[in-house]
């Protein structure tokens, strides 16, 4: 990181396509960092986010698509929501942003190995599940296996779809790709995340469930997540509290006393359980 | 989606027009260094064939999404370069002009300064580009069926015009019968042809017309929707009498208890009529009404030993029980011609209307003199014993006209050739009658009106300048004291009769239909055209249309003139069978609109009303635009204090880089 | 090094000594008060109680600008190197606040801009001799002459300062003032004593903050939070105000051809504070916005680091315009079962 | 004249109707002078109610100021009833709400409490400085009565209450359902002498008195959020798309700010002086806000939430208005 | 000292009577002085009053507002909101001390070349004598 921490590197987009179209299309951005000795220090691990802006405009905190796993490069897969995120949806390959990070704590992926993987996604919540997957996939053999459910709205609203078909294709991962209404021509499953989840009745075995999605999502995959009698200390999710320095200092994303730039952005059901604020 | 926006700059020459004094090099060549600028070019002519030409293979090819051309004024030809750009296939509102002809090269000299002055232009014009938003033209279907308010001589000519053309007419009018003040004149100046005989034939065929509908009686309750989509609400008041089982016999009023108690509003007064009435002999539809005000059934619940009407009426068409109906339907196009009023000669107390029976109003003599009125054409003056046949007869012009004590500063247009028109009945009936007019001055601006008003001076009408300071009674006569400006003295002038040229009003009703349609008034309380001159018989809502006395005074022939205008406007709209939509229109963000009803009031064509949403769970108020009505003047933007109304084209977001670059570059 | 004593008509000179520049001391301006540079030849008013906007707004101003850049590039600037302030006037509770912001700001990564500030800055405080209504600096382990985070304590004698050097950089100082100080007598700081001993006794309001760090948590769901913030307006008149409230926003803005990125003060009392993109709003009213402000003082801010992050300054109370009173709530968290 | 038990016995029998979510009166605050809004939703509740020279606070903020919690699927909103209690100024607030249908006429009860004036806390502590004790207060006969532990103390009226009282001409509640006694007599007449006197200074002079206030701004929001005119969900002011204002605090972003207010609240602004109240920093609000006033008042005679059939005044126009400033 | 200062100013004008007048004023061929650039809206009622508090901020040393003489308003009653808001905003900024000639509004209809051209020479020339503008511009501001 650098001494200062408020100031940014400077990125050139490699890359960017949009996963999903409309009023609030997710367009993803794969980047390099133009320093080369940056480049070389910058080291992440799933689960870990960065501000990513735009001089002129503003940043905005967005997590780490990627698996460092997939090599030199950063990738951010955006949401049109606002000012920063439409300022950065304008930009093209060859434009600069910055972006300053890695922030908060990662998924305990070393931890977990040997055991079987379970991520549940909604929507653009697939974003910060994605490395995970990647990392997976990268290191199988050392994992008991790989299941992903990922639903969204329409076909429209689904990122990542290229990549699920091609992981449909395998059958050493299970992948389950879900969306809430019937549509025409629409190959898979159809039907919200949690019921989904009900439908793949995964064993709780020595399994870790990761979920990440809307709120509402969130709180009906956990009530599943019991009934199919996962511990607490086997679900593991990521908060998206408002952020704006990432490090700690700018206060507002703390749930309860847990600052999740810091404290997170990944905890476990154990411990966000006795946060009143984690779900609110 | 919000890819980065790929601008295109063109600067024209305009030959030399813009050349001579602007470096239009330099130009092209800032313009390509500025933001989202992919590519800045000049050439001689921008609007010429290959000029565009130019503009559309760089869309092809360099995949511009936005459009700036710096040349003449947007006025001349932002619409060539619009339908050059949909011509790419490029939404025509990712257009903007830099002027820098009329606002730069041809206003100033220095060439350095002008220079700089249209990098500046189109700077700002590419900072507002960048930000354009792609709008639909649209086009919306008109029902081909028109309403008419108000059956006066306005309305039934309008809608003999348009029924004639072949289009479906409602006529709604709100009296028992159409005709409307043409029916209560004797004749008519300045050719004195009867009233009656003239207006009667259009009376039956409007109601006999198989393309109108006629609605008396009625009474318009709501209007919504918009040009070509108008729903119409009416009240149809209950008549107590079914029309269709009328014969208009008349027995019944014959029978009515309150046979000849009941003044005739028809004859103003000075005739009197039953609870069940027909307003006068040639109404149409002749069908009776019963005066619920009056009828004692209706009001005490009993009428001696039982309505002796339903006894008389034969055909047994009056019925107790009938209640107001409300009909609805659809039209494309709304006729106002609702009239006027007359000014309430007891507000000028000074004349003593109120207190004497021999000052009468116009119309009132209209009626005396009216072979069909109270008096069978006599000009008579109190009842029975009392009764006189007047000697002295004295007009008196401008009564609530040109008065700014009674907030009437207008001329009424018709008081000076009427009192001339009865000037002339008088002498005619009365030749022995001595008949003077006090005037301020006369207007007689018409076809033949100056020629009618010399002859009834030549008849011997006495014509004296000066306006009556004071009218009272001494023994049976009316005395005048007025000032004869022109002689230079004053006089007191005993009289038989004084009538008063009474000035026409705004009904005192008006505010029905302004509530109803948003119409404005103009600062005299009539209905206000959309431009005295260019747009005389249009009003600010698109589709509605004013015609006679509704707009302001005016006579027959005006009257008439302004119908056929107005019906001629509706028939363009209903043939056409379609009506374009503004584009660059407002619109509301509901999210974060506080209700305040600002932009409601604002609006001058009542585009906006305030509805209930659902604002997760909770009930609130939100403006929302009517894109019909809109016609994108932005008024309601600028008042909106939470910037939630905006209009496109013209939003703060693509008006504040504009302003942010006209700053920043000195 | 031994304590010293200035006249009070030496003030003068003590800060042409030093460098009239260097200094910062409590001034008006328009309605209200604040640390400001010395302006030209007005010297120092020291009888104004405790300024209205804290010290805070010297290390950590309101608006920062983070590094500047011109529009289109990527080079960034980051400002140069603090001024070296001599902070003169300071009243206890504000320095003893900034021993408490100090912590967040020196947390891993440590913030270069107030730091870089702060190593700069000596602090003259000045104890205090007339607390105000709402004062509760005592309760919280503080006092009228709490010498937390102080370089120096004056003491006002009536005709002279007694100045009390606490640290390196105070004693530097008054070494550098020279003869303009001189040494004081042991009866001087008697009357000093006696001075502190008075104000303390002066001090009201109180609160027996044990025990409210572990009880806050318990009370997630009580009415008192609802009955409290109800007449809340939600504006940042006691957070912005207060020396220990330290959240921020950063912002880009442009004029011209440059730009900046800048951080600037925000408070947790506003609703858009937590609002999320999505319309969402984790604090969606005034309820839990209250709830949290105490709750980050007095509970998570001792898990984080310790310490209560409220120094009893009053100026909440004071500043609340419709009587949201921090002590009647922690009162009534003591009596809550 | 201000009958409390009369006060309370109207707000427990209010409270107590189904149709009632809440009633907003005053109560004695925490310490010395300050005076609470108090929300009260059971009749017990009343018994804290006051009505006396201390309650300055203008609880027709509130009404806006609600911040609606999404309903649950299947759950009906609240639509009970709020019950309010106000002053002249408080109800000009009220008035002039309906007039910008901000709120609806049948969703609010008015008690209406005719007041002789509220005092000014400044002047007030500046007279009875360092006071904890919570003091009482009564009108008496052109003097404020203070309830001191040491005793009783008059003070005249003109001393310590607050200026927009000593010029109020609305004493009175211009609406409301019930009033709780009778009516007071209101002063002659306001002719703005506080504005005439900064309008006969300098350009100059006129600027410097605003930049020393504008740049000592904080932003807080405090004055727009006691404004009962300002309940924009989002004002624009902080809003970042478009930027109208830039969050940095300086005197150009002040400046605006504080126009821009100042601007949105002409021919609306009823003159309660909560802006000027709240603000930490003590910027003299009303001066601002009277200028406007002023200028609505004489040029286009328009008096806000004095007529709640009237059209706001900036979304109406008269063609004869004057213009002698227009080239 | 020879440099003369040259004010920036920005005028918001309405399509149908000023945007027209002032092209009237480009085919007449009249001259005038260049530091006024045009923001065109459809009607004056557009013009939201905080445009010239903004204007002021970015730069501008004065700004014209400017559109149909009134009862010719295109949208027949644009203007006469614009004249209220204009009234007030106009009182307000020369309230906290903005010299008044450093904002104007005029009527110039679509047949008003000549007139353009004069109202373009008032606000140009007011704004030199009372110089650049210093108060609150955001560039004056030291970051
Ligand atoms: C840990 C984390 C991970 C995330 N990961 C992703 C991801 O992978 N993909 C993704 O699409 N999104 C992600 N988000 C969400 C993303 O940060 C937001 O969608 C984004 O910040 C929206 O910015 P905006 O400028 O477009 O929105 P706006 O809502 O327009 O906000 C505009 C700017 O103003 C600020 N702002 C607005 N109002 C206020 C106020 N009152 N006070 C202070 N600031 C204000 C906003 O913070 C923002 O800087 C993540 C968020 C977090 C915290
Ligand atoms: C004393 C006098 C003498 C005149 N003599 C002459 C003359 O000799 N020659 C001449 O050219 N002109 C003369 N005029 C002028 C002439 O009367 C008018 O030009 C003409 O009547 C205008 O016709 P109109 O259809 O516009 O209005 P009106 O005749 O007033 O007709 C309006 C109709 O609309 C109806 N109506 C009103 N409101 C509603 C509503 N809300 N809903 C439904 N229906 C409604 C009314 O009941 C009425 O039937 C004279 C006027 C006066 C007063
Ligand atoms: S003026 Fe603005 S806030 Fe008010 S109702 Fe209209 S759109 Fe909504
Ligand atoms: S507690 Fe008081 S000062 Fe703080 S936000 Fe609420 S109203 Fe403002
Ligand atoms: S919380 Fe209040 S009392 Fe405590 S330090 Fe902050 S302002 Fe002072
Ligand atoms: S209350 Fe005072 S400090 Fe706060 S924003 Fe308003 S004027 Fe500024
Ligand atoms: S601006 Fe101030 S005085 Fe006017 S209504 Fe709002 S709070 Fe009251
Ligand atoms: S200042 Fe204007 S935008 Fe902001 S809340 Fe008040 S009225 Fe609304």
């Amino acid at each position: 990181m650098k001494e200062n921490p408020y100031q940014p590197y400077v990125a050139t987009i490699e890359d960017t396509w949009y996963e999903t179209v409309g009023d609030r299309a997710v367009k993803t951005f794969k980047v390099t960092l133009d320093d080369p000795e940056a480049r070389k220090n910058w080291s992440h691990r799933p689960g870990q986010c960065a501000m990513v802006g735009r001089l002129g405009i503003g940043e905005s905190m967005f997590c780490i698509s990627c698996s460092p796993t997939e090599g030199d490069f950063l990738r951010f897969s955006v949401m049109r929501a606002g000012k920063n995120t439409q300022g950065l949806h304008e930009q093209e390959v060859g434009d600069k942003i910055t972006v300053r990070g890695p922030y908060g704590n990662s998924f305990p992926l070393e931890d977990w190995k040997g055991k079987h993987i379970l991520t549940i996604g909604g929507g653009i919540g697939q974003a910060p599940l994605r490395p995970i997957v990647e990392y997976v996939k990268a290191n199988l053999d050392q994992y008991a296996g790989l299941t992903m459910i990922y639903g969204a709205r329409t076909s429209g609203d689904l990122c990542f779809r290229n990549e699920f078909e091609e992981m449909m294709k395998r059958d050493d991962i299970s992948c389950h790709l879900t969306i809430d209404i019937e549509e025409e021509g629409w190959p898979y499953k159809v039907g919200f995340v949690p019921s989904v989840l009900m439908e793949v009745n995964p064993s709780p075995e020595n399994t870790i469930a990761i979920t990440c999605g809307p709120p509402i999502m969130i709180r009906f995959v956990l009530e599943n997540l019991k009934k199919l009698n996962f511990a607490d200390e086997q679900i593991y999710t990521t908060l998206e509290n408002r952020m704006k320095c990432g490090f700690g200092k700018c206060g507002r994303c703390n749930a309860g006393n847990l600052y999740v730039c810091k404290d997170g952005p990944v905890f476990s059901y154990s411990t966000l359980k006795n946060v009143p604020e984690a779900f609110a | 989606m919000n890819n980065k926006p790929k601008i295109g700059v063109y600067v024209c020459h305009c030959g030399m027009n813009i050349a001579k004094t602007v470096d239009v090099e330099a130009v092209s060549e800032f313009a390509s260094r500025l933001p989202y600028v992919k590519v800045a070019r000049n050439y001689s002519y921008m609007c010429s064939d290959p000029g565009q030409q130019l503009i559309k293979e760089d869309i092809k090819n360099e995949g511009l999404t936005r459009v700036v051309v710096a040349s003449c004024s947007p006025r001349m030809h932002e619409n060539t370069f619009r339908k050059t750009l949909a011509a790419a296939g490029l939404n025509p509102y990712y257009l903007e002009m830099a002027n820098i002809r009329e606002h730069c090269s041809w206003v100033h000299e220095n060439r350095e300064e002008a220079t700089a002055k249209a990098k500046k232009l189109v700077y700002a014009a590419v900072a507002k580009v960048r930000l354009l938003e792609p709008l639909e033209e649209k086009e919306v279907e008109v029902e081909p069926s028109a309403l008419i308010v108000g059956g006066g001589i306005a309305g039934i000519q309008a809608a003999l015009d348009i029924a004639a053309a072949g289009f479906k007419v409602y006529m709604v009018e709100k009296t028992p019968s159409v005709g409307g003040k043409m029916s209560q004149l004797d004749k008519t100046f300045p050719t004195l042809d009867c009233s009656a005989c003239i207006l009667t034939p259009k009376m039956v065929d409007v109601a006999s017309h198989p393309n109108i509908e006629l609605m008396t009686y009625s009474q318009v309750e709501d209007i919504t929707g918009y040009v070509g989509n108008f729903n119409v609400k009416v009240r149809k008041k209950a008549r107590y009498v079914d029309i269709n089982k009328c014969t208009g016999c008349g027995a019944c009023a014959q029978e009515c208890r309150l046979a000849g108690t009941i003044p005739s509003e028809f004859n103003m007064g000075l005739g009197k009529r039953a609870a069940i009435y027909l307003p006068f002999p040639q109404a149409v539809p002749a069908k009776y009404t019963i005066d619920k005000e009056r009828c004692l059934f209706l009001t005490r619940g009993k009428c001696g030993k039982g309505p002796k009407c339903i006894e008389a009426c034969a055909a047994g068409a009056i019925n107790f029980e009938q209640q107001d109906e409300i009909v609805e339907f659809k039209v494309g196009t709304i006729i106002i011609a609702t009239g006027y009023e007359l000014f309430d000669p007891a507000k000028k107390p000074e004349y003593g209307y109120a207190d004497y029976d021999n000052v009468i109003t116009g119309l009132e003599l209209e009626r005396l003199v009216a072979a069909s009125g109270p008096t069978g054409g006599e000009i008579v003056i109190g009842k029975g014993e009392k009764a006189i046949v007047p000697k002295e007869v004295a007009f008196i012009s401008c009564v609530g006209s040109r008065d700014e004590s009674v907030g009437k500063p207008y001329c009424s247009r018709v008081c000076c050739m009427y009192s001339a028109k009865l000037a002339h009945l008088v002498t005619e009936k009365l030749p022995d009658a001595n008949v003077r007019i006090y005037y301020m001055d006369v207007r007689a601006f018409g076809k033949g009106y100056e020629e009618f008003y010399d002859r009834v001076r030549r008849e011997g009408v006495r014509y004296i300048r000066g306006n009556p300071s004071e009218i009272f009674k001494r023994g049976d006569k009316l005395v005048i004291k007025a000032e004869d400006t022109l002689a230079g003295r004053t006089l007191e002038d005993e009289v038989d009769l004084v009538v008063l040229a009474t000035g026409l009003e705004p009904r005192q009703d008006a505010r029905e239909i302004i509530d109803i349609l948003k119409l404005s008034q103009s600062a005299d309380g009539f209905y206000l055209e959309a431009h005295p001159k260019l747009a005389p018989v249009d009003t600010a809502t698109d589709g509605v249309y004013l015609a006679g006395c509704a707009q302001g005074p005016k006579d027959i022939p005006d009257t008439v003139a302004q119908a056929k205008g107005a019906a001629s406007s509706a028939l363009i709209l209903l043939s056409s069978g379609k009506v374009k939509v503004q584009a660059q229109i407002s619109n509301i963000n509901e999210a974060t609109c506080r209700g305040c009803g600002y932009c409601v009031e604002i609006c001058p064509f009542g585009a906006i009303d305030l509805v209930e949403v659902n604002r997760m769970g909770n009930i609130v108020q939100v403006a929302r635009v009517n894109e019909a009505l809109c016609k994108g003047c932005g008024a309601c933007a600028a008042g909106c204090f939470s910037g939630s109304a905006q209009q496109k084209s013209f939003k703060d977001q693509q008006i504040l880089p504009q302003i942010a670059v006209l700053g920043a570059m000195k | 090094m031994d304590n010293m004593k200035l006249a009070k008509e030496k003030v003068g000179d003590f800060l042409a000594k030093l460098g009239k520049e260097r200094f910062r001391v409590p001034q008006e301006t328009g309605g209200s008060s604040r640390f400001a540079p010395l302006n030209g030849e007005s010297s120092v008013d020291f009888t104004l109680s405790n300024t209205t906007v804290p010290l805070k707004s010297l290390f950590y101003p309101q608006t920062e600008t983070l590094y500047r850049y011109e529009v289109g590039e990527t080079a960034m600037k980051a400002p140069g190197e603090a001024d070296e302030m001599i902070i003169m006037g300071v009243r206890p509770c504000d320095a003893k606040a900034l021993t408490i912001v100090d912590r967040l700001f020196s947390w891993d990564p440590k913030d270069p801009y107030y730091l870089g500030r702060r190593e700069k800055a000596t602090i003259i405080g000045l104890a205090c001799q007339e607390p105000r209504v709402n004062c509760f600096c005592t309760s919280l382990g503080g006092g009228p002459a709490s010498t937390e985070g102080l370089d120096i304590l004056m003491t006002d004698l009536g005709e002279s300062f007694l100045f009390q050097p606490l640290t390196e950089k105070g004693e530097k100082i008054c070494q550098e003032a020279g003869d303009v100080l001189v040494k004081s007598e042991d009866s001087d700081v008697q009357a000093a004593e006696k001075v502190h001993k008075d104000a303390a006794s002066k001090i009201v309001r109180k609160i027996d903050s044990e025990g409210i760090p572990e009880k806050l948590p318990q009370l997630w769901d009580s009415q008192i939070w609802k009955k409290t913030s109800e007449p809340c307006l939600g504006c940042g008149a006691c957070t912005f105000l207060c020396p220990t409230c330290h959240c921020f926003d950063i912002q880009d803005e442009i004029e011209g051809l440059e730009g900046r990125r800048y951080r600037v003060w925000d408070s947790c009392m506003f609703k858009e504070y937590t609002l999320h993109t999505s319309g969402h709003n984790p604090r969606p009213t005034r309820r839990e916005r209250t709830r949290n402000r105490i709750n980050h003082k007095y509970s998570y801010f001792v898990d984080k680091f310790g310490v209560i992050a409220c120094v009893g300054c009053g100026r909440c109370i004071n500043l609340c315009p419709v009587n949201v009173d921090i002590l009647n709530i922690l009162s009534q968290v003591k009596e809550a079962l | 004249m201000a009958d409390l038990e009369k006060l309370r016995a109207v707000a427990k029998e209010t409270v107590s109707r189904d149709d009632v979510k809440y009633l907003i009166g005053w109560r004695q605050g925490t310490y010395g002078f300050r005076v609470s809004p108090h929300f009260i939703t059971e009749p017990e509740e009343a018994d804290k109610l006051i009505f006396s020279p201390l309650c300055s606070n203008n609880l027709a903020t509130y009404l806006t100021l609600v911040e609606k919690l999404p309903v649950p699927r299947g759950q009906e909103p609240d639509t009970r009833k709020i019950a309010l209690m106000v002053k002249g100024c408080d109800s000009r607030a009220v008035v002039q709400q309906l007039v910008e249908q901000g709120i609806k006429r049948e969703s609010v009860i008015i008690i209406g409490c005719p007041c002789q004036g509220v005092v000014d806390l400044a002047k007030v502590e500046e007279k009875f400085p360092a006071v904890l004790e919570q003091v009482e207060a009564r009108w008496d006969d052109g003097k404020i009565v203070f309830k001191l532990s040491e005793g009783e103390k008059a003070v005249p009226r003109e001393e310590v209450l607050a200026d927009k009282c000593l010029r109020c001409r609305y004493p009175n509640p211009v609406t409301a359902d019930t009033l709780l006694w009778e009516k007071v007599e209101a002063e002659s007449n306001d002719e703005y002498a506080d504005v005439g006197e900064l309008e006969g200074k300098a350009p100059e002079e006129r600027w410097s008195f605003w930049e020393a206030y504008f740049s000592s701004c904080i932003r807080c929001y405090s004055c727009r959020n006691v404004c009962p005119m300002c309940y924009c969900e989002d004002c624009i002011l902080d809003r970042l798309n478009p930027t109208w204002v830039n969050r940095s605090n300086n005197i150009s972003e002040n400046t605006a700010f504080h126009l821009a207010r100042a601007f949105h609240l002409a021919g609306r602004c009823i003159e309660c002086g909560e802006c000027e109240r709240v603000c930490p920093v003590n910027i003299p609000l009303m001066k601002l806000n009277r200028k406007l006033t002023k200028e609505v008042r004489e040029k286009f005679e328009y008096e806000p939430g004095t007529d709640p059939d009237s059209k706001p005044l900036q979304a109406s126009y008269r063609p004869n208005d004057q213009e002698n400033f227009i080239l | 000292m020879s440099e003369q200062f040259e004010p920036n100013l920005v005028a918001f004008v309405c399509n149908w009577c000023t945007y027209a007048g002032a092209d009237l004023a480009g085919t007449s061929r009249i001259q005038y002085p260049p530091n006024l650039s045009v923001i065109r809206v459809m009607c004056t009622g557009r013009i939201n009053p905080l445009f010239v508090l903004n204007a002021l901020q970015q730069g501008a040393d004065g700004v014209l507002v400017s559109g149909c003489h009134p009862g010719d308003c295109h949208y027949m009653e644009g203007n006469y909101y614009a004249r209220r808001r204009f009234t007030l905003m106009k009182d307000l900024l020369e309230y906290v001390g903005v010299d008044p000639k450093r904002f104007h509004m005029s009527w110039v209809s679509a047949s008003e070349g000549a007139k353009w051209k004069e109202v373009v020479e008032t606000t140009v020339n007011e704004a030199k004598e009372v110089g650049p503008f210093e108060q609150f511009q955001r560039n004056k501001i030291n970051w």
